[in-house]
């Protein structure tokens, strides 16, 4: 059977754009029907996403449901179209299908201009989120790596607040700093491996088995082409000054897929690309990444407290959150790397929903500002509980999402080979107590005390359709932290290989080096962890 | 059985929790107190039923739930484990948890956020007992931070009163600041053992570590002991982090009785007698505990001395109270902590009640300079108050009695303690007995003795306070009953001259640790029992003078000033505030965001693009305009080119 | 004799070429340039090439730069004034830069060694060329024709009145 | 055959295209103002050229006309690119011409002599032919960028064009006289026969000074800094279809010419030779050229405000991003990416020309403010060629940059390459500035719709179709220039 | 047969070339300047008319023939722009030019 799945996931949203195209131009639909059109055709991508999740093995080694044609000829672009999914990208699939879903039912009201654009850029936004996670080839990855960037510079642009211009410039040319030198590292990297292909999975094994060996320089060159690209989409601290203002100036839905999605492109990439692509290099760069990751974690979780514009706050908090995810990438342990996609899925679930609460907020009162609001929990009891559940889950309260992803991190970190895992751990475990101290210390701010402005007084709670985006997210934050194991199960193939490949380049490679022995309590052979992995299921 | 014990509160706080809004006070109150009566029917059902009847070795009861986190190594399932410490813990958590709810259900008459009120008591019940019943360290984490979690939300029950709002933040971070530490413990406990669980942590640990760490050394296992303490000092509110429970006094008086004086608040206790296999193995740690718990017990109590809110003063003399046991798992006597723990569940909660009787008698007041001479009005509470007030102070036979006196008599003897800590911190014990025996009689002879003082107070009516009704006045008996005669389970066998064994640590002992003891320290049954019986009259004698003398002592001058250092807390909030709180927020303010996020990261950002911008404009000049000009550049270009090919390209024959 | 007559010539040309480059007045540097583009034609005979120094006289000389002059003419230009200049200073660019174009000039010059040009030589008479422009350069010719016809458009279009 | 090599086939193109060219001018004289009638025979005249450039596909490489043209499938390609531009540039005009109130025969024929004179580049393989075509561009577009008489930038652009494309003619005329003089003939093949071997001292001189002017005289012509100057005063009073053309097809037949004199005639061989010589130094020349002009190109573009001038200096940035694919010496991907570049830089302009309406009024960048939901059939396709202009993926632009990187990066260039990256994203800064005052910007007055008219409707749809087809499926193309680098004249030599 | 060295040609071919670049730097008159192109254009033609006698070979004065044409080619064109110049301004000064520029 050919295999479409996945070209109908990553273009369904694509011909919904052009559908909503047609439908205005062709049958001249209002803008209420627009909505309702892009919301169904959002629907499709979310649908497709059932069947992949029914079909995907999470036994199966390797990238699954591919579809490969050959796509560019000659002259060495030996390009094909060749997507599949695996454990790693599998849900931030799913993921990006959700968000845009609830993204346009944030919009609903919140955007009341040139609606059919909004609807259209959002789809093809989709388009480019996905194909970003599906991609195996260099050249299809690096495509829907800046295709998205354009509709998400409309979005931010057109619909954004008010210095969204700036916001949109910075964004747009911070993350293309980072991918022009991809751009760079990922021809180079082709002509390293032979030149004659541009296929991800190809080179990886290449690189595993050790067929495709890149001299030290080389390597450190190609791995901070590659991750410099991916640090700024983090962001990883200092490269993460971009985030604050395009956050805070995107509209609600473009808040939502910058956190949801678009910040776990980096991670992804690093996973997808720097690990098992330069194991040396990453071994080199570990402790240095690591270090800016506890910076991150503690630096964003700081300024993020005393930050007066709400989303400015959630923005900031994403910056600490993010940390844990390259610190539990650079770990290199399973947890750690599992813990990292997991962080990234949670963080991309309850901060969106956080972006769609501070939406709300500013639908009613058209501002943002911490001070203006307090006392609100007496007129809108729901909202401050759903808002509440979803502070929390970013908090990491266990049994909600967030506390799974960060202390596999953390657990992971400590049970790393990093030279200073235990100082890690431990500098990062203080993100607990800031960010308690920043979540608690908004809700405090905003949600209670006495009302002190008469028009918060009466402001309506949430409704019908706000409630309908932020319930699923705040149920799947819950379930999330209750029930992992389903996540977990579908990523844990992926994650054994890659550090698998991570361990035996290295190993292979530095043998003399003589780290420091693993603990055997922990550490068992790659066979014996194979078995466990097999009998776990 | 123990799942349907778990979770009969949780499906009673999402019921009401989704759907309270709209109902009845009543039907709210039945679903409320009935899920934690049903948890209580089956907590009796259990341990009578079930665990009682076994043989001491086989009291365990283990039910898996399922899988929680499954990644690499790391196997963390969701199972409950049901053995005598945690038999006892829920046969009084469910039982004082219901009575709480039941008083409750009259104190709240009337509050907007009653189905809130009931759904997050009822979500407590269920995280406590998560907590109590874990099979492993991360879902005691759950509990642990569950609980938390509703102390959080229950302290700011009255949300829209800042200073609650405020508190209940306070309470959390602070918990969090301890739980950090707890949750550091439990990676490192998985990074040395492997495994998360209880029983395969513990029972490797003797053979993984035969030699217990002396004192000084800081091994392994005193890392994590120490660092599992710290979020014991967190949520039992030891020093230094028992600044947010007094604060917690906020919420609503049944939660001050449920979370912050019986049950959350000996979390810690629990979690040090849990793991009491690593505790015994960890000198340092016991010493710190030991210490700690000494210091705590006698700095609190001097502050309760101080204080005029009522509550306050429980508060305060809840964080004595758990010094006292952690000065009795310092010592290595996890049973007598265990003890003092149920005791004091009894007392300490129907103190809370009363207070939260007489609260509500006098609309909400809660300073004791505006009460007083309550006795005549309110004879019920007064009543059952008197029997809290001796419990805490510890006469006999009330229940303090016996806890405490086991406490400090096994502090003295101690078998892990140097000398002369073990006679020392019995001193601190004694000294805080006398302490607490004072600001307790203080509160009694301030609430309900002498005039009244309310009277003037509340806005021009004259306050009439009445008993209150049954429905709060029932579980005011009940405990009263039991802080007389919940003590009397766990009497030393000094008392009976050996020849009845202590009931209580007979059954809890097979779940604790024993310390190891040093070889130059007498045994226990070398001091003999007339040592203990003779130390036991010394204080109970000491406590009842104190109460006579403190009777007369408040009666004669009930608004006499207190120190003023004692007053303000010896201004811990402050110093913490002004060194910890607002430098933080400063410093990110400041010079992490302003000046280094925004001038340099950003200014280096903004400045390379408006140094490109800068630049481009000035290289805009060279287009003048003038064709003449253009063509000395071209012809600029064209020497350099010219130059480069003839002079420098010729100079060097071909390779 | 050739040596005077190359001499003689060389220098009315660089004379003349001087002065097209300091008179103020175009039509003077007009007239100087007519000189140099003579002198030219003396020095093409000299290399034996007839028939351009024919050419050089007939439509160089004799048509493109009467058209220059009849423009001049015509639009009655006056003399250059000093003050108009925008960038006074590029006049003082001038010394080095005719220092050192001449000198990147003069050294590639200075290289050929003293190769005598053959004297007498007939190639340049018109019959050669004029075979050689209808075989071998017939393209290039009949490319010629397409370019005088742009001009002449180009020319009606830009300047036609109206 | 080769002796005299008179093989009309061989100008087919050529011909046809001066036919037609003729034509037009002599149906003006007759009977003036039928813009319809002229533009569809110019149009037909274009069709017809790029037919018999087909017809030239299967011969190659051959010489004909005493080795003065080339026939191989460069030409073909290159022809095809420029006829392309031709045949845009007509559409762009479309609406011009009217309002201008231009006779519409003239300009036809300057367009179409304009593309004589450029396929004659491409196809010569004589420095004289190479000269004579480059005279007969510039003469026919000194013409076309003064073509709006009353208007004084015009003139002015017309002036400054003449006087330095005047200038550096000379230089070129120079050059190929030392180059004469070096090598003993004017004919590419032979001249890269001689170079190939060692020569004396003093050809040597010549050569490298002979080589230098051309170099001087080329980059000129295809706009490299520091022979830029001429450009933005140009592009900017220029009537904006003149300079969509300017931009685009002469200077694909420039870069072919630079590729033929260049890496064909004197390439690095790697043995000792006269060629190897000079070629170190041209490479060294021509990365400090491509150097200078992507970052100067880019930078400069930040700082205007005139939408033609940004254009003007995106024009000179993306000439150093084409000096790259000369210095790799990849033909094709210099090819495609001229192909490329035309494309969407006539659809920008078409748009600019569009919007600017009579006398070139409108052509401020702020100008365009609220243009986007007004009538969003200017700004997004405007927005999409400035996207692909500026390299992004999924447009032609990002294909076309992407094999001019790698292929350097193939040939040993990898520090153009990332400076190249680099100046890409300082491009999208001022592309996307246009985005921005389209979109995100509000007008200050009404902002008027803008008639469409069937012939720009034409061009859009053929640039549109263009961007996203060479940008998503350009592997037919790939396979066409595949052939054609196959067919390429190696055996000139 | 006493000969002239060839090099004494390029010299005045140089010379020529130089002083035609510097008129057209130096002179302000639209019409001079291309006087001085004309100028470099003939320095040019010199030079390949010396290679072409030195070679015995006729390309060198066929260029020079084609250069011609083109130089009266773009005179016309070049007067043709002058004297459009002329009727908008009513001077050749091309400092006076300056609409387009930065």
């Amino acid at each position: 059977m050919k295999e479409h799945l996945l070209s109908w996931l990553t273009f369904a949203p694509t011909a919904g754009a052009l559908l909503l195209l047609f439908a205005r131009v062709l049958m001249g639909a209002r803008e209420e029907t627009i909505r309702r059109l892009a919301l169904a055709l959002s629907l499709v991508p979310l649908g497709l996403c059932v069947p992949l999740l029914l079909r995907f093995d999470p036994m199966a080694s390797g990238p699954q449901m591919v579809e490969r044609v050959p796509w560019i000829r000659f002259f060495g672009f030996n390009v094909d179209y060749f997507v599949g999914v695996d454990g790693l990208s599998l849900w931030f699939v799913v993921l990006s299908a959700l968000l845009v879903t609830i993204s346009i039912l944030a919009s609903w009201r919140a955007i009341d201009q040139h609606v059919l654009a909004f609807h259209v850029f959002l789809l093809l936004l989709e388009t480019g989120l996905i194909g970003v996670f599906v991609a195996l080839d260099l050249f299809l990855f690096f495509i829907f790596w800046e295709v998205m960037l354009v509709p998400m510079y409309f979005l931010i642009g057109i619909w954004g607040y008010e210095r969204r211009v700036y916001a949109a410039v910075k964004f747009i040319i911070y993350t293309m700093v980072g991918s022009a030198l991809m751009l760079a590292a990922i021809i180079s990297l082709y002509y390293l491996n032979g030149g004659t292909t541009f296929d991800i999975p190809a080179i990886t094994e290449n690189v595993r088995a050790g067929r495709l060996v890149l001299d030290p320089a080389t390597e450190r060159w190609l791995f901070w082409g590659f991750a410099l690209a991916f640090l700024i989409k983090v962001p990883l601290f200092p490269f993460h000054t971009w985030l604050p203002d395009a956050h805070v100036e995107a509209p609600t839905a473009g808040s939502v897929i910058l956190a949801g999605v678009l910040l776990k492109m980096g991670g992804y990439g690093l996973l997808r690309f720097n690990l098992p692509l330069f194991p040396q290099a990453t071994e080199e760069f570990a402790g240095l990444l690591c270090g800016l990751a506890i910076l991150s974690i503690i630096y964003g979780a700081l300024v993020s407290m005393v930050q007066p514009d709400l989303k400015k706050l959630i923005a900031y908090s994403s910056v600490s959150h993010m940390g844990f995810v390259v610190l539990g990438i650079m770990a290199r342990t399973e947890m750690g790397l599992q813990g990292a996609i997991f962080q990234m899925l949670s963080h991309g679930i309850s901060t969106g929903a956080l972006f769609i609460i501070v939406g709300v907020l500013s639908e009613r009162r058209h501002t943002r500002w911490i001070a203006e609001f307090g006392g609100l929990a007496r007129p809108m009891p729901v909202f401050s509980a759903l808002f509440g559940i979803l502070a929390l889950a970013s908090v990491a309260l266990p049994t909600l999402s967030g506390f799974v992803g960060e202390f596999l991190v953390l657990v992971g970190t400590y049970t790393s080979e990093l030279a200073h895992a235990r100082a890690y751990t431990v500098l990062a475990a203080t993100a607990m107590i800031f960010s308690a101290a920043y979540m608690l210390w908004t809700l405090e701010r905003v949600l209670f005390g006495e009302i002190t402005r008469e028009e918060n007084r009466h402001l309506p709670d949430v409704n019908g359709r706000e409630r309908l985006t932020l319930i699923p997210l705040a149920v799947l934050v819950i379930v999330m932290g209750v029930l992992p194991n389903p996540i977990l199960r579908r990523t844990d193939r992926a994650i054994l290989e890659l550090k698998q490949a991570v361990r035996g380049a290295v190993l292979v490679q530095s043998e003399p080096l003589g780290r420091r022995a693993p603990n055997p309590a922990l550490f068992g052979s790659a066979a014996r962890e194979q078995a466990e992995s097999m009998r776990r299921r | 059985m123990l799942k349907a014990l778990v979770l009969s509160p949780l499906i009673a706080a999402g019921i009401l929790g989704i759907f309270g809004r709209r109902w009845s006070e009543r039907l709210i109150a039945a679903i409320g107190c009935g899920s934690v009566g049903f948890s209580m029917l089956l907590a009796f059902r259990l341990f009578f039923g079930d665990l009682w009847p076994r043989p001491p070795e086989q009291r365990v009861i283990w039910e898996p739930f399922f899988s929680w986190i499954a990644s690499g190594p790391l196997r963390v399932d969701w199972g409950f484990q049901l053995d005598a410490l945690s038999g006892v813990y829920i046969l009084f958590v469910t039982f004082v948890g219901f009575w709480i709810h039941v008083f409750a259900v009259g104190y709240m008459r009337g509050d907007p956020g009653y189905a809130r009120f009931f759904a997050y008591m009822n979500l407590f019940m269920f995280m406590m007992l998560v907590l109590v019943l874990a099979d492993n360290f991360l879902v005691m984490f759950v509990g642990w931070e569950g609980v938390g979690l509703c102390s959080y939300l229950l302290i700011g029950h009255y949300f829209d009163r800042a200073y609650a709002a405020s508190a209940a933040k306070k309470a959390f971070i602070v918990n969090r600041i301890g739980d950090f530490g707890f949750a550091l413990g439990i990676i490192l406990i998985f990074a040395t053992f492997g495994t998360l669980r209880f029983s395969e942590v513990m029972g490797t640990i003797a053979a993984r570590f035969p030699e217990p760490e002396a004192l000084g050394e800081i091994g392994l296992l005193t890392t994590i002991a120490l660092l599992l303490f710290v979020g014991a000092t967190g949520k039992s509110a030891q020093i230094p982090l028992y600044v947010w429970l007094p604060d917690a006094m906020a919420g609503p008086t049944p939660v001050s009785a449920l979370i912050h004086a019986a049950t959350m608040v000996t979390a810690g206790v629990y979690m040090v007698a849990r793991c009491s296999d690593l505790y015994a193995r960890s000198l340092t740690a016991l010493f710190v505990i030991a210490v700690i718990g000494g210091m705590t017990a006698l700095l609190a109590a001097t502050i309760g001395l101080a204080q005029w809110n009522i509550k306050k003063v429980l508060a305060y003399s809840t964080i004595s109270q758990l010094g006292y046991m952690f000065l009795a798992c310092g010592a290595g006597a996890f049973s007598a902590a265990i003890f003092h723990v149920v005791t004091h569940a009894f007392f300490k909660a129907l103190l809370f009640l009363g207070a939260g009787s007489v609260i509500v008698a006098l609309h909400h007041e809660e300073d004791m300079r505006r009460m007083g001479g309550l006795k005549r009005a309110m004879p019920l509470t007064y009543g059952t108050m008197l029997c809290g007030w001796l419990a805490i102070a510890g006469l006999p036979p009330f229940a303090g009695f016996f806890s405490k006196d086991e406490i400090l008599w096994r502090t003295w003897t101690s078998p892990v303690l140097p000398e002369p800590w073990g006679r020392l911190l019995w001193a601190i014990g004694w000294a805080t007995a006398l302490l607490t025996a004072a600001y307790m009689t203080r509160l009694i002879v301030l609430t309900f003795e002498g005039e009244e003082r309310f009277a003037r107070s509340a806005e021009g009516h004259a306050l009439v306070p009445r008993e209150s009704p049954p429905v709060m006045t029932i579980p005011l008996l009940v405990l009263a009953v039991l802080s007389v005669s919940g003590g009397w389970v766990g009497i030393s066998e000094a008392y009976t001259g050996g020849r009845i064994a202590n009931e209580f640590e007979q059954f809890v002992r097979p779940a604790l640790a024993r310390v190891p003891v040093h070889s130059d320290h007498l045994a226990i049954a070398e001091f003999g029992h007339g040592m203990e019986l003779g130390l036991a009259a010394v204080t109970a004698l000491a406590v009842l003078a104190t109460l006579i003398w403190a009777r007369r002592f408040y009666r004669r001058d009930p608004l006499r000033p207190a120190p003023r250092l004692l007053e303000n807390k010896y201004y811990v909030d402050e110093i913490y505030e002004a060194l910890l709180v607002r430098p933080i927020v400063r410093g990110s303010t400041v010079l992490l965001w302003r000046v280094f996020d925004v001038a340099i990261i950003d200014g280096a950002v903004n400045g390379v693009a408006s140094a490109v911008a800068a630049g481009a404009a000035v290289l805009r000049r060279l287009q003048t305009g003038l064709v003449r000009s253009y063509i000395v550049m071209i012809l600029i270009g064209a020497l350099i080119v010219l130059g480069y090919f003839v002079f420098v390209g010729s100079q060097f024959p071909a390779r | 004799m050739e040596r005077a007559l190359f001499v003689i010539f060389a220098l009315t040309a660089i004379v003349a070429a001087l002065n097209v480059l300091l008179r103020r007045h175009p039509l003077h540097s007009a007239l100087a340039l007519l000189v140099v583009l003579g002198a030219l034609a003396g020095l093409y005979i000299l290399l034996g090439a007839y028939f351009l120094a024919m050419i050089q006289v007939v439509i160089y000389a004799g048509a493109i730069l009467v058209l220059f002059l009849f423009v001049i003419m015509l639009l009655n230009i006056r003399a250059e004034e000093a003050r108009l200049a925008r960038r006074p200073f590029l006049r003082w660019l001038a010394l080095p830069f005719a220092l050192l174009l001449g000198a990147e000039i003069f050294y590639l010059v200075r290289t050929f060694e003293e190769n005598p040009v053959p004297s007498g030589t007939s190639v340049g008479v018109t019959e050669a060329i004029g075979r050689e422009l209808f075989t071998t350069y017939l393209l290039p010719f009949e490319v010629t024709s397409i370019l005088i016809l742009i001009a002449i458009l180009g020319a009606v279009v830009l300047a036609r009145r109206g | 055959m080769e002796s005299l090599g008179i093989n009309y086939r061989a100008i087919g193109p050529e011909l046809v295209l001066t036919v037609t060219g003729v034509l037009v001018m002599l149906l003006e004289a007759f009977s003036p103002g039928k813009k319809v009638r002229d533009g569809i025979l110019a149009a037909a005249g274009i069709v017809l050229a790029g037919v018999a450039a087909l017809a030239l596909w299967e011969e190659g490489p051959v010489t004909a006309f005493s080795r003065m043209v080339i026939v191989d499938g460069f030409r073909v390609f290159f022809t095809l690119v420029i006829l392309l531009g031709t045949l845009l540039t007509i559409f762009v005009s479309w609406g011009f011409l009217d309002e201008e109130r231009i006779p519409p025969g003239e300009y036809f024929a300057l367009l179409l002599f304009g593309a004589v004179g450029m396929t004659l580049l491409v196809a010569g393989n004589d420095l004289m032919i190479l000269f004579l075509a480059l005279e007969t561009i510039t003469i026919a577009t000194y013409v076309l960028a003064g073509y709006r008489r009353e208007d004084l930038r015009s003139t002015e652009s017309a002036l400054k064009y003449f006087l330095l494309g005047a200038f550096s003619s000379a230089f070129l005329l120079y050059g190929i006289a030392l180059l004469y003089g070096a090598t003993r003939t004017t004919n590419l093949a032979e001249m890269a026969r001689v170079v190939s071997g060692p020569l004396g001292q003093a050809e040597i001189v010549l050569l490298m000074a002979g080589a230098a002017m051309l170099l001087i005289g080329f980059g000129f012509k295809v706009t490299t800094v520091p022979f830029h100057v001429w450009t933005p005063d140009v592009y900017e009073g220029a009537p904006t279809p003149v300079t969509a053309f300017l931009s685009t097809a002469p200077k694909a037949a420039g870069f072919a010419a630079f590729l033929r004199v260049f890496s064909l005639t004197f390439p690095p061989l790697g043995i000792e030779s006269a060629a190897d010589q000079l070629a170190s130094h041209w490479v060294a020349a021509v990365t400090a050229m491509s150097i200078l002009s992507m970052t100067f190109g880019n930078f400069i573009a930040i700082a205007q405000t005139n939408i033609k001038r940004m254009l003007a200096y995106s024009s000179i940035a993306h000439a150093g991003y084409v000096l790259i694919g000369v210095l790799a010496r990849d033909w094709a991907a210099v090819a495609f990416y001229m192909l490329v570049y035309t494309i969407m830089n006539l659809g920008c302009f078409a748009i600019v020309a569009l919007w600017a309406r009579r006398g070139d009024e409108r052509v401020l960048i702020a100008e365009y403010a609220g243009l986007g939901f007004r009538q969003p059939l200017l700004s997004f396709p405007l927005a999409i060629f400035l996207v692909s202009l500026a390299g992004f993926p999924g447009t032609a632009g990002f294909v076309a940059k992407f094999w001019l990187f790698k292929s350097a990066w193939g040939a040993g260039f990898p520090e153009l390459v990332i400076i190249g990256v680099l100046m890409t994203v300082v491009s999208v800064y001022y592309y996307l500035y246009v985005v921005i005052v389209m979109f995100f910007r509000e007008p200050k007055e009404e902002v008027p719709r803008v008639p469409l008219s069937r012939a720009f409707v034409a061009a859009m749809v053929v640039a549109l179709v263009g961007v996203f087809y060479l940008g998503l499926l350009p592997t037919r193309v790939f396979a066409v220039l595949n052939t054609a680098q196959n067919l390429l004249a190696i055996g000139q030599r | 047969m006493t000969t002239i060295p060839i090099s004494w040609y390029l010299a005045v071919a140089a010379v020529l070339f130089t002083i035609g670049a510097v008129t057209v730097f130096v002179k302000r008159n639209a019409l001079v300047m291309l006087l001085g192109i004309e100028l470099m254009l003939n320095a040019a033609n010199l030079t390949a008319v010396t290679f072409s006698s030195y070679f015995r070979e006729l390309a060198g004065q066929i260029l020079v023939f084609f250069v011609m044409v083109v130089a009266a080619a773009e005179a016309a064109v070049g007067l043709a722009i002058i004297v459009l110049l002329f009727r908008h301004r009513e001077t050749l000064n091309v400092d006076e030019a300056q609409l387009l520029k930065l």
